[in-house]
């Protein structure tokens, strides 16, 4: 039994969400997206810097979340940061397959290895939302919305 | 399931239990599947089987159960998707039946579009259940009902159709085929003369899905309904088919549990897609059924359920004009095999009670279309109503208690 | 049936088959009947039994299977009617779930009585069920939706309700048991100081049918609504009691088959009675499974029920509260089986799916409840919800699962 | 099988049905009322002459229903006519009560009879409907009231 929790909270997410990085707001921001999930209540809020040339310098989060979410939004904003608008949402969009197991492998360069963690949850199919709201959020602030319920 | 090679009656009755019951001590002839249907095994295994192994509410919960059972639920709802050929999930909204299906369409868009004036076209074939919603909203915003004329076959008029569609029309709400004389609708017509014009058409297809297979985005529908338990799966269930575009802009029917997004007393904000309308908890386990049902019919090949069905129409129909002052009722070209019939000077309650003495169970009545029996100048006629699983025998046995029922009144 | 002599929780598990399966491998403990409850073997054969041997549809046949379909499902009216010791089967409609039966008296009394300025009074206790269908109907009308607050341990304030209670109250909506904490509402209190002020008053029975006797006549509620699923019946089955006096007057809610008198396209009457507000085929063995169901309850007794679950609630208390860390949510005097809590630091969900792998059951969110959680200041609990088949290796095994889970998170 | 049948389908009420007594409309008359059964769209109108002393002078029915109910109608009106109003009141009650089973025997004199045998149509519960409707639409006359709908 144990040992598909271990699957699940690996030391690394349980570190990121007893220590989130990155956690607290940016004001101003020039990007923010508000994530929902109406089945617990759970909100996780993403605020994003970007340069001229649609990098993103800066990423934050804050709110209320699980295990899940707070380790996903947070290991996603250490992921994202530095990187450039379409990568992030490539990154997004393999995050999202992965952890939906649509698709069983990514290739995603060194942040391979901290996706395909996170994406442990898709044995949990009831917690797959709690590990992609943060990066809806992330998604929806980068659009141009700013909220996003998922269910 | 694959679809069977070769069509076989006996073999599908034996997957029926109810074929095991005798009535009045004889022989079950079961006429009556256009009021609803009989359920195959496979069926009343997965009821069962949902109960007894995986069942929690669904959608809600975290642990093993709940999730088990929402895993089936939903994909039931893909099941039906699939069968429908619907663009996306979003689409397929699980309600209580066909009746509750076109009363939330009429409420929620009807609310939404109808202002004083505007118009809503029915036809008169129509089901009490796609005549009476539109009336009631028809009611409250000050819309106008239409019905579009039958020949004396009982056939859809479309010209006359074509010549009702106004710029005031808001929507067009009819079968597919008529429970009460079965006429089969040329809803592709409609639907394309319709929205020629811009306007939104409604398909009631509670007597279509269990016969033939219905495509819903080669037909363009904007709404089709139908209802569970006349395609062999339990009561309790329909289907709302309706095109995304319109669901976004829809306000919701029901409020409750599973429907909302964010519910203070000061404001509540609405969940999207199906969601929206499914306030509460589901049918979860009929929905489950249905899903089986569904997958029943396409392991039987609704080709195969046509031809055989096309085939006991016309041997009934063949036998029963054949008999003396017996007039059927509905003689239009494209049927499905539903046989409306009266006797002369003998009332079709006196009938239905007559031939159940010999184990004939047809229905009897208005079949809930009074504005069709008007048109036909007849208070309620008899129904024998054909399923894949009928025979000839069935007809035979219908044929000679008809012929019963005159000896007795001569 | 008969009430058994003496309680034997043992006995009454192996009547629910569910308790043969094993979730991840270990026991199932099942604490999630606030949710939905298990069905015992006497439903599901009633269920299979149905479509198997005297399955049609009801009301319109005069052949043998309709006639006895309908006998059974119109026994299932007659059941409950006695169960609620309503006055007469006029008042017992048959509905999807509380939540239509709610959206069903919100619409239809709402539109005959509100008018803008009126209020409606609800708590801080209810369900979205009990909320959302309240907005809606007080958006379309102008009325206005007010709460009853409550204290710290989650009780209804009384007093407060009094001082509510004006010329402009239409209508007071609260529910009998709180589904989130498990608070019993004083809803005879309620009930006549509302009529004091000829105020109607609606009572959410849907977590106080599985657990205690209610009478509605002595409770001289207007109208009482609860879910057939959380009482060992199927789903897709609940149950509206309401007054004939309001019956009469009301409008029809849904329109369609069954609830008409005559229908023209010009005009159209309504039947009269239960039939008025039950458009459609109804959810026909939903009905005659949930009637079996509370025969079922009754067999076991509620008072016997009522001091099992009493004591399971005790124990439960007892050793919940003895952990460090856990903060029990809702401490109301009157309580029925449900313990809602909380852990320092650890999020429900997290709870949830932990406990989940040592086979515990339980709820964690919002249970519909966003405003009671509002109250709280928490986004979500963890809740552990018994019923009779509940007994105390369940609350040994949620404990050891919750030591279990801050064991995890240590 | 005929033998049920013929239970319900006696001699007497063929004959009734095939010929019914008592058919036509008086015009102008004291009361009438209206029977309509929604199941299967009969109607069934009674139409009564009372002298200034509650006695019915004169009793006829028309409308259109099926042998069960014109037959009903026709014994109804051959035994009604020239009873006091309280006494059809009574017999309305017997007859109800007979037809649904809640009394196996009544004791209504030289009419018991007549109205047992209509009342063999208990057997058929679908069928009570159309033995009782023309005896509602007499007792909704009698009390002023002008239609009644049975389900
Ligand atoms: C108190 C209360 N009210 C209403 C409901 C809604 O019942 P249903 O979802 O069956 O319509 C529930 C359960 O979900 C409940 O516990
Ligand atoms: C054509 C048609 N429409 C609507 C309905 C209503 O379906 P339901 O009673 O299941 O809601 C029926 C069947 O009764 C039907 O045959």
């Amino acid at each position: 039994m144990l040992d598909d929790l271990k699957e699940l909270y690996q030391e690394v997410i349980l570190d990121h969400s007893k220590h989130p990085r990155n956690f607290g707001k940016i004001t101003p921001c020039s990007h923010e997206g508000h994530g929902y999930n109406p089945l617990c209540g759970d909100t996780i809020n993403v605020y994003l810097e970007l340069d001229e040339k649609e990098h993103i310098t800066d990423i934050t989060f804050d709110g209320k979340g699980c295990a899940i979410s707070t380790a996903s939004a947070s290991m996603m904003t250490d992921v994202i940061k530095g990187k450039s608008v379409s990568d992030a949402n490539t990154l997004f969009e393999d995050f999202r397959s992965l952890a939906t197991g649509e698709h069983e492998n990514i290739n995603a360069g060194e942040d391979t290895e901290r996706l395909m963690i996170l994406a442990g949850v898709k044995q949990f199919p009831m917690r797959v939302k709690c590990a992609t709201l943060p990066w809806h959020a992330m998604h929806t602030a980068l659009l141009g919305k700013t909220e996003i319920s998922t269910e | 399931m694959n679809e069977m090679t070769s069509f076989d009656v006996e073999k599908i009755r034996r997957d029926f239990p109810i074929f095991n019951e005798t009535v009045h001590g004889k022989r079950l002839t079961f006429l009556d599947s256009g009021a609803s249907a009989q359920k195959p095994t496979v069926v009343l295994d997965a009821v069962r089987d949902a109960y007894s192994h995986t069942y929690a509410n669904v959608h809600r919960g975290v642990h093993y159960l709940s999730q088990r059972s929402t895993e089936l639920y939903e994909g039931a709802r893909e099941t039906i998707r699939a069968h429908m050929n619907a663009g996306s999930l979003d689409e397929i909204i699980f309600t209580k039946g066909t009746t509750e299906a076109i009363n939330l369409v009429a409420q929620s868009f009807g609310q939404m579009e109808f202002q004083p004036g505007d118009e809503i076209i029915l036809s008169y074939l129509e089901h009490h259940s796609n005549i009476v919603p539109w009336q009631l909203i028809a009611e409250r915003t000050g819309a106008i009902v239409k019905a579009v004329p039958i020949n004396q076959d009982g056939e859809f008029l479309l010209e006359e159709f074509s010549k009702m569609l106004t710029d005031k029309t808001k929507i067009v709400a009819v079968t597919h085929v008529s429970n009460a004389i079965g006429t089969v609708v040329p809803v592709k017509e409609i639907i394309d003369m319709a929205h020629a014009k811009g306007v939104r058409v409604l398909i009631d297809g509670s007597q279509a899905i269990p016969h033939m297979k219905v495509d819903v985005q080669a037909l363009d529908a904007d709404f089709y309904v139908f209802t569970g338990h006349k395609v062999f799966g339990p009561t309790g269930i329909g289907v709302l088919y309706a095109k995304n575009e319109l669901l976004e802009k829809m306000p919701p029917y029901q409020g409750g549990g599973d429907m909302i997004n964010r519910v203070t007393f000061e404001k509540t904000t609405f969940a999207t897609g199906h969601s929206k309308f499914e306030a509460g908890t589901p049918p979860i386990v009929q929905a489950i059924g249905l899903g089986v049902a569904i997958d029943y019919v396409n392991s039987v090949g609704l080709d195969n359920i046509a031809v055989h069905e096309q085939s006991l129409l016309s041997y009934a129909t063949e036998q029963i004009s054949a008999i003396n002052n017996v007039a059927i009722i509905g003689q239009a070209k494209h049927k499905a095999a539903i046989v409306s019939f009266t006797i002369d000077g003998i009332h079709p309650h006196d009938i239905g009670t007559i031939v159940d003495q010999a184990g004939v169970a047809v229905r009897v009545g208005h079949h809930c279309a009074q504005p069709l029996m008007d048109f036909y100048d007849v208070p309620s006629t008899v129904r024998a109503s054909f399923a894949m699983y009928n025979n000839r025998e069935d007809v035979d046995a219908l044929v000679a208690s008809i012929n019963m029922v005159q000896e007795f009144f001569r």
